[in-house]
């Protein structure tokens, strides 16, 4: 185990918010791409999951624990929001039986 | 060592890239899960063992799990997304590489605030994690409490059979 | 303040629990007790096991403030909740429960001293506005509101993440104070993305799509929750956010702000004007009144809390009104659009009143508080140097009396209609909030001295 | 006695029989209703005469608590104000503001909406003596806003929706306009005078004012925007005339007396401003001198009885406007004093007829009503010659004055108004005696049925016809040796010379108004009265009946005159009126209301939509910023 932390000073940390951002991103063309309700919110799971790694990598080059506490934290969160979207995705699929976005307009103007 | 690195970034951003493009749910979610893994991978390899666990516990375990279940409950697993029109997909996703471009250019021209490594490499291990959470951060721990109590009546809530008539005035 | 937070969990639990039980009439009392206790011990600056806060939150002057302002409010609407009776015990004990949290989250938001109570205090709030956006289910525009609601509140979250953890990147710190020198380049991002992800919470121009589809589809009394407390919240925490990172922020951002504020009162405005659905129009409202709080934003030399605290009043107790008001016509007439408020005055005359009050103040007439509030914000500014932007605010003001008085014409139009009431606990309590309102615009050094 | 109490009697009474009649007015019977809302004005009535009586000193500054202060500079009271200026007003306000109530009474007695009617009425007046008293700018601006809702509420009064709506709006929109000149002004007088008292302006003015200071200019020229607005001067006087809509007494507090000569009033009140800045004196009196003019050839085609003294009022508000520009500050308020009695008169007497008709207001339908309506065809008579100003009735004397100050300073505006007020007396005497003189043109049955009003309408017109008779006499002018009593009276709040004309131009100028009016009085009567077939104008068929007509000599001048300006006058009220101004102002309207809808596309409801704007607003504002 001792040989992992070596890693974390070959590897610059540049490279791993380079990585962050680039899933950040990732995920946020998927949200702006998908119609699909599901996969919008999947794509929202993979830009906190490019939060997560941005911390995690930032704590642990510092060595500072904070950033790993809050991204417990945001996993926490992430497990409530989601247990209270699908349940919102359900409610409305048993409603409208559709699950693509564009078609839940009947407030507008 | 750095060679793992490198092949870890590039598989999970295929995979990533994959979630968003691959035009079948199921598919989507399993290319999610793998990029799950690949991120506690990641986590292993920046030493936060602890958080490693839990992200293959908590998101591909349980997240993943409710997903996946949501789609094949409502069964959409035929449900195959129809692009109709290329226009506000491709003005979405240029806007969003756009996005990413300009951030990229403006973290390679600046120059990171350096900071000395004080607490050393084993922070993300399981002891100091609960000796910071358990003295530093207590009230956000009490407060998630609160926050999954909320969720929890709220799914039920949300979940629950209709048995009186919704009152007149809340129909809009 | 942890005193505060505990009994409002403690009564949320108790709630709960007794939503199973077989005692009526006990839920909403109880609810009223625990905040009248909750005020009281922030009122009294309590400090009983104020030791576990750890730095996470800290209750300081404008942080109490605008804390007691978001309890007073939740306290003026929780009564309205007997509207719900009829759904059944345990569905009341439910919206009880999540809005008692609902408030605990909003007090974490606005007294945040650290960024991971910030993101949890703004995420309980907002899971419970979720809820209860579709507390609806077999509505469709209840499901759709809470749907919206919904993706692009996580899509905020998202993004304020985002921008925190590059403030994390820069500062390796999550407290909110600590920061000394000037922001970096990528802590300007950082800086740039949470304030962003706030202008989508408050729904500020060109954020504030969202806004009105979901005010339009939530049930009426939780529109009415959305559009005071959270918007309170929000703008609160926002603003303490800047407050507090002032020294550090970036030269341009007071004319990110000016940028805002001018999208938002122009077309905030134009949107306004057209619109058919009451419900619709307050919302936009609401979105118009936030830019003017955000005028509060601008500094020269230093903050001046007060003009804000005051427009949140001004704003809170008009609003109110407003929205209970478009509750009791739309259960009588079964549509918030202008139609049903035609005849107002003949139906139901002291509504119409209350209303047409509450409709002058936020379109700023003279004695009324929100004339008063408008003023403090504009000369605050124009003291400032922001006289074009005051001038711009003033023709906005003007634009805006056009859809409110669309509103006051369509109440005074002759019709018809039978007369309705509704119980004179509920009209008293209008009246109550109609006062504030009066008393705000015609005695305000008074409320001024309250808030200072 | 003490200037505080005499206030509180004069200022709440109004607002306390509102509250009561708004709050009770259904569980109350009517009797009650109308003692507690005539109760109001009477008593502010008394409080005037008491603060004539025992206020002495130029002028009684109370202000009651500190309302607010901005930041840093100016503090702000909820102050009142009594001097000689507001004394008049006063005066104005709750003595025909008084006659009005007992008149309305009678005339909405039968009406459903009574009570509330008389709780409107009364909260207006409240909202007017707010205005009057007011001792700075925002009380004065509350009340400029609670007479406009007030009035709002009260011109759609009767109307069902839609109706209503237009008439509403364009009120509406012109009075928005010009308040957004009223606050941009008060904003202004903050930042250049760090305080909004009327005094301490004053002080301030007098101290390290300049003359032709473009900020004064510039304050000055959007106070007066404020005023078109409110006071119905070009381009923003057409909503007056669509205000008619509204129940008669309403018209005349309203539309005629009071709340219209509010801008005349705001005015008079900042003179001290006004006189730094020639440039908006020369503004306002060029556009009274259009409004004077061209309403008054409006008023020349209409028939619609109330809408004839709707453009009548906007004629007379035009001739105080260039008083007012002329610096002649006191002879417009003379003016206003005197035009508040007549003009209330003649409304009022309109709605007795209109009233004893069952609501007919096309003076071609009526005729020979004087031996069914003795007392209105009475004191609507005094009322149309005190308008046209004949001696000794009370228009004479103020018109004359005005025309006189005016002749003092520009010949050219002078020129215009005597023109104005040749068409007034055409447009007067063809109301009074296509009215009230020849034969009943309406169908039979209705001329049995037509009757003279109750008591409580005869008799406030009697009083209000003894004040158009004799109120002309506060203001002699120096010709007849009588002394100028108003002018004494507000010399000491306005400060102002008088103006010098020689007397062989007054002389000249009385004789000539005494003869212009006996023949047109005659023309008139000829036309209107006495031809057993009366021609309205409708048609070309007028042109042929002036050239059989056998009287060349006055036809000429009829034809070489009157008819063009007749013409311009239709000409005038179709492309002008409703094809450029009417244009004008809804550009603004149309602007937002279209973009609005343009923008209702956008909120589309699509949740796709939003999130990409979103994140193209973020992508915007990242370079907006990061790459300066």
């Amino acid at each position: 185990m001792n040989t992992i932390p070596e890693l974390i000073r070959t590897v610059p940390l540049q490279h791993y918010l380079v990585l962050s951002t680039c899933l950040f991103f990732i995920g946020m063309i998927g949200v702006l791409v998908r119609r699909n309700i599901i996969i919008v919110f999947m794509c929202i799971e993979i830009m906190l999951n490019a939060v997560n790694l941005l911390m995690v990598s930032v704590s642990a080059y510092r060595g500072e624990a904070s950033g790993q506490i809050m991204v417990l934290f945001i996993m926490a969160v992430a497990a409530a929001e989601v247990s209270v979207g699908l349940a919102i995705i359900v409610m409305m699929y048993k409603n409208l039986k559709t699950t693509n976005i564009d078609l839940f307009n009947q407030l507008k103007g | 060592m750095q060679n793992l690195f490198y092949i870890l970034s590039g598989l999970t951003i295929f995979a990533a890239i994959m979630v968003i493009i691959s035009k079948h749910p199921i598919r989507s979610i399993l290319f999610l899960v793998f990029t799950f893994f690949l991120i506690s991978a990641h986590y292993v390899l920046l030493n936060a063992q602890f958080l490693a666990l839990v992200n293959v516990v908590v998101y591909a375990g349980a997240i993943m799990v409710l997903f996946l279940f949501v789609v094949m409950f409502l069964n959409l697993n035929q449900d195959i997304e129809r692009f109709k029109s290329w226009i506000p997909l491709s003005a979405a996703a240029i806007s969003g590489a756009c996005l990413f471009l300009v951030f990229f250019s403006a973290f390679r021209t600046s120059v990171l605030a350096s900071h000395e490594n004080t607490g050393g490499y084993q922070q993300g291990l399981v002891e100091n994690l609960g000796e910071v959470l358990y003295r530093d951060y207590l009230f956000p721990m009490e407060i998630c409490s609160i926050l999954f109590l909320v969720a929890m009546i709220g799914v039920v809530l949300l979940g629950r059979k209709e048995r009186v008539e919704p009152i007149k005035n809340l129909v809009p | 303040m942890m005193l505060a937070l505990i009994i409002l969990t403690l009564a949320g639990l108790l709630i709960l629990f007794l939503g199973f039980s077989k005692i009526r009439n006990v839920l909403l009392p109880v609810a009223i007790v625990a905040l009248v206790a909750a005020i009281f011990s922030l009122t009294t600056q309590q400090t009983f096991w104020n030791q576990y806060l750890t730095d996470m939150v800290q209750i300081d002057g404008i942080s109490r403030k605008i804390s007691l302002i978001i309890m007073y409010t939740a306290l003026g609407l929780l009564p309205f909740f007997n509207l719900f009776k009829g759904r059944g015990q345990e569905e009341l004990s439910d919206f009880l429960g999540i809005y008692l949290f609902a408030i605990i989250g909003s007090i974490l938001m606005v007294s945040a001293l650290n960024y991971m109570s910030l993101f949890l205090g703004v995420e309980i709030l907002s899971i419970s506005m979720y809820v209860l956006a579709g507390a609806n289910r077999r509505s469709v525009h209840s499901n759709e509101a809470s749907l919206k609601y919904f993706i692009t509140g996580s899509f905020t979250s998202a993004i304020m993440l985002f921008g925190i953890a590059w403030i994390y990147v820069e500062s390796a710190s999550l407290s909110m104070v600590q920061l000394s020198g000037a922001a970096t380049n990528m802590m300007s991002f950082g800086f740039l993305f949470l304030f962003t992800a706030f202008a989508l919470k408050v729904a500020l121009v060109p954020f504030h799509f969202w806004a009105p589809d979901v005010y339009q589809g939530t049930p009426t009394l939780f529109t009415a929750s959305m559009a005071t407390l959270v918007k309170i919240a929000a703008i609160g925490a926002f603003y303490r956010l800047v407050q507090l990172n002032y020294a550090v922020l970036p030269d341009w951002i007071n004319w990110y702000f000016v940028l805002l504020i001018l999208a938002t009162l122009i077309l905030g405005n134009i949107q306004a004007v057209s619109q058919n659905s009451v419900k619709r129009l307050f919302a936009y409202s609401g979105i118009v009144q936030s830019g003017f709080i955000l005028m509060g934003f601008l500094y020269q030399s230093e903050f001046v809390d007060w003009t804000m605290l005051f427009y949140f009043i001004a704003y809170a107790s008009a609003s109110l009104v407003g929205f209970i008001v478009i509750h009791f016509v739309e259960t009588q007439s079964g549509s918030d659009n202008l139609d049903s408020f035609v005849g107002l005055s003949k139906s139901n005359p002291g509504l119409a009143l209350v209303l047409t009050i509450s409709l002058i103040s936020l379109a700023g007439g003279p004695l009324t508080a929100g004339f008063m509030a408008k003023i403090f914000m504009l000369s605050q500014s124009i003291q400032n140097n922001f006289t074009a932007l005051a001038l711009v605010a003033v023709i906005s003001a003007v634009i805006s009396m056009y859809y409110y008085y669309k509103v006051i014409n369509a109440i005074y139009s002759k019709s018809a209609d039978a007369s309705w009431s509704v119980p004179f606990y509920y009209k008293g309590l209008l009246y109550v909030f109609t006062v504030i309102t009066l008393i705000a615009g015609l005695v305000p050094s008074f409320l001024i001295g309250l808030i200072k | 006695m003490d200037a505080t109490l005499i206030l509180h009697l004069i200022l709440w009474p109004p607002l306390i029989g509102f509250l009561i009649n708004g709050l009770f007015g259904n569980s109350i019977p009517k009797w009650a209703v109308s003692i507690i809302a005539c109760l109001g004005p009477l008593t502010s009535f008394t409080g005037t005469v008491l603060a004539y009586k025992f206020l002495s000193g130029p002028a009684h500054d109370i202000p009651l608590y500190t309302w607010f202060i901005v930041e840093g500079s100016a503090k702000i009271n909820f102050g009142f104000y009594i001097d000689h200026l507001a004394i008049i007003m006063l005066f104005v306000v709750t003595g025909v503001g008084s006659l009005i109530h007992a008149y309305s009474t009678g005339y909405m007695h039968d009406d459903k909406g009574y009570s509330r009617f008389m709780a409107y009425m009364n909260l207006f007046l409240f909202s007017m003596l707010l205005l009057v008293l007011g001792s700075n700018l925002v009380v004065l601006f509350a009340g400029w806003e609670g007479v406009g809702l007030c009035s709002f509420l009260l011109i759609g009064f009767w109307f069902e929706n839609k109706e209503y709506n237009k008439a509403a709006a364009k009120a509406f929109i012109m009075n928005r306009i010009g308040d957004l000149g009223f606050l941009v002004a008060i904003f202004l007088i903050i930042n250049k005078f760090g305080g909004i008292e009327f005094t301490s302006i004053h002080e301030t003015l007098m101290e390290e004012g300049q003359l032709n200071d473009p900020q004064i200019a510039l304050i000055c020229l959007m106070l007066f925007l404020g005023v078109c607005g409110k006071s119905a001067q070009i381009p923003l006087f057409t909503w007056l005339p669509d205000a008619m809509a509204g129940p008669t007494p309403v018209s005349a507090l309203i539309h005629a007396a009071t709340m219209v000569t509010a801008g005349i009033y705001l005015i008079a009140r900042m003179y001290f401003l006004f006189d730094y800045s020639p440039l908006s004196l020369n503004v306002i009196a060029i556009t009274g001198c259009i409004t004077a003019l061209i309403a008054a050839t409006i008023a020349l085609k209409q028939n619609d009885i109330k809408k004839i003294l709707a453009y009548s009022t906007v004629s007379q508000l035009g001739y105080m406007a260039v008083a007012l520009g002329v610096g002649s500050y006191i002879s417009a308020v003379f003016h206003l004093m005197t035009h508040a009695f007549f003009k209330a008169l003649l409304f009022l007497g309109a709605g007795s007829v209109i009233h004893g008709l069952h609501g007919e207001q096309d003076i071609s339908k009526m005729g020979g009503l004087k031996s069914k309506m003795k007392w209105t065809y009475a004191v609507m008579l005094i009322g149309t010659l005190a308008i046209v100003g004949c001696p000794p009735f009370a228009g004479f004397f103020s018109k004359d004055e005005i025309l006189a100050s005016v002749y003092s300073k520009n010949f050219w505006y002078f020129l215009v108004l005597a023109f104005a007020s040749v068409f007034t007396a055409w447009y007067m005497f063809r109301l009074l005696f296509a009215t009230f003189h020849g034969q009943f043109r309406g169908s039979e049955v209705k001329f049995e049925k037509v009757h003279e009003s109750s008591y409580s309408m005869v008799i406030p017109l009697i009083v209000l016809a003894l004040f158009s008779m004799f109120g002309g006499f506060a203001g002699l002018p120096e010709l007849t040796g009588g002394e100028h009593n108003l002018y004494k009276f507000l010399v000491q709040t306005i400060a102002q010379t008088r103006f010098k004309v020689s007397h062989l131009f007054e002389y000249s100028l009385w004789g000539i108004t005494i003869v212009a009016l006996i023949s047109i009085a005659y023309l008139t009567y000829r036309k209107y009265a006495t031809s057993s077939k009366v021609v309205f104008e409708s048609g070309n068929s007028l042109v042929s009946k002036i050239i059989l007509n056998k009287f060349y000599l006055d036809e000429l001048y009829l034809i070489l005159f009157v008819n063009p300006l007749k013409k311009t006058g239709s000409w005038i009220i179709n492309q002008f009126e409703y094809g450029v101004i009417d244009r004008l102002i809804r550009i603004p309207d149309t602007l937002i209301e279209s973009s609005s809808i343009a923008l209702k596309n956008l909120q589309s409801g699509k949740l796709s939509w939003y999130l990409l704007s979103t994140a193209v607003s973020i992508l915007l504002i990242v370079l907006v910023f990061i790459y300066r």
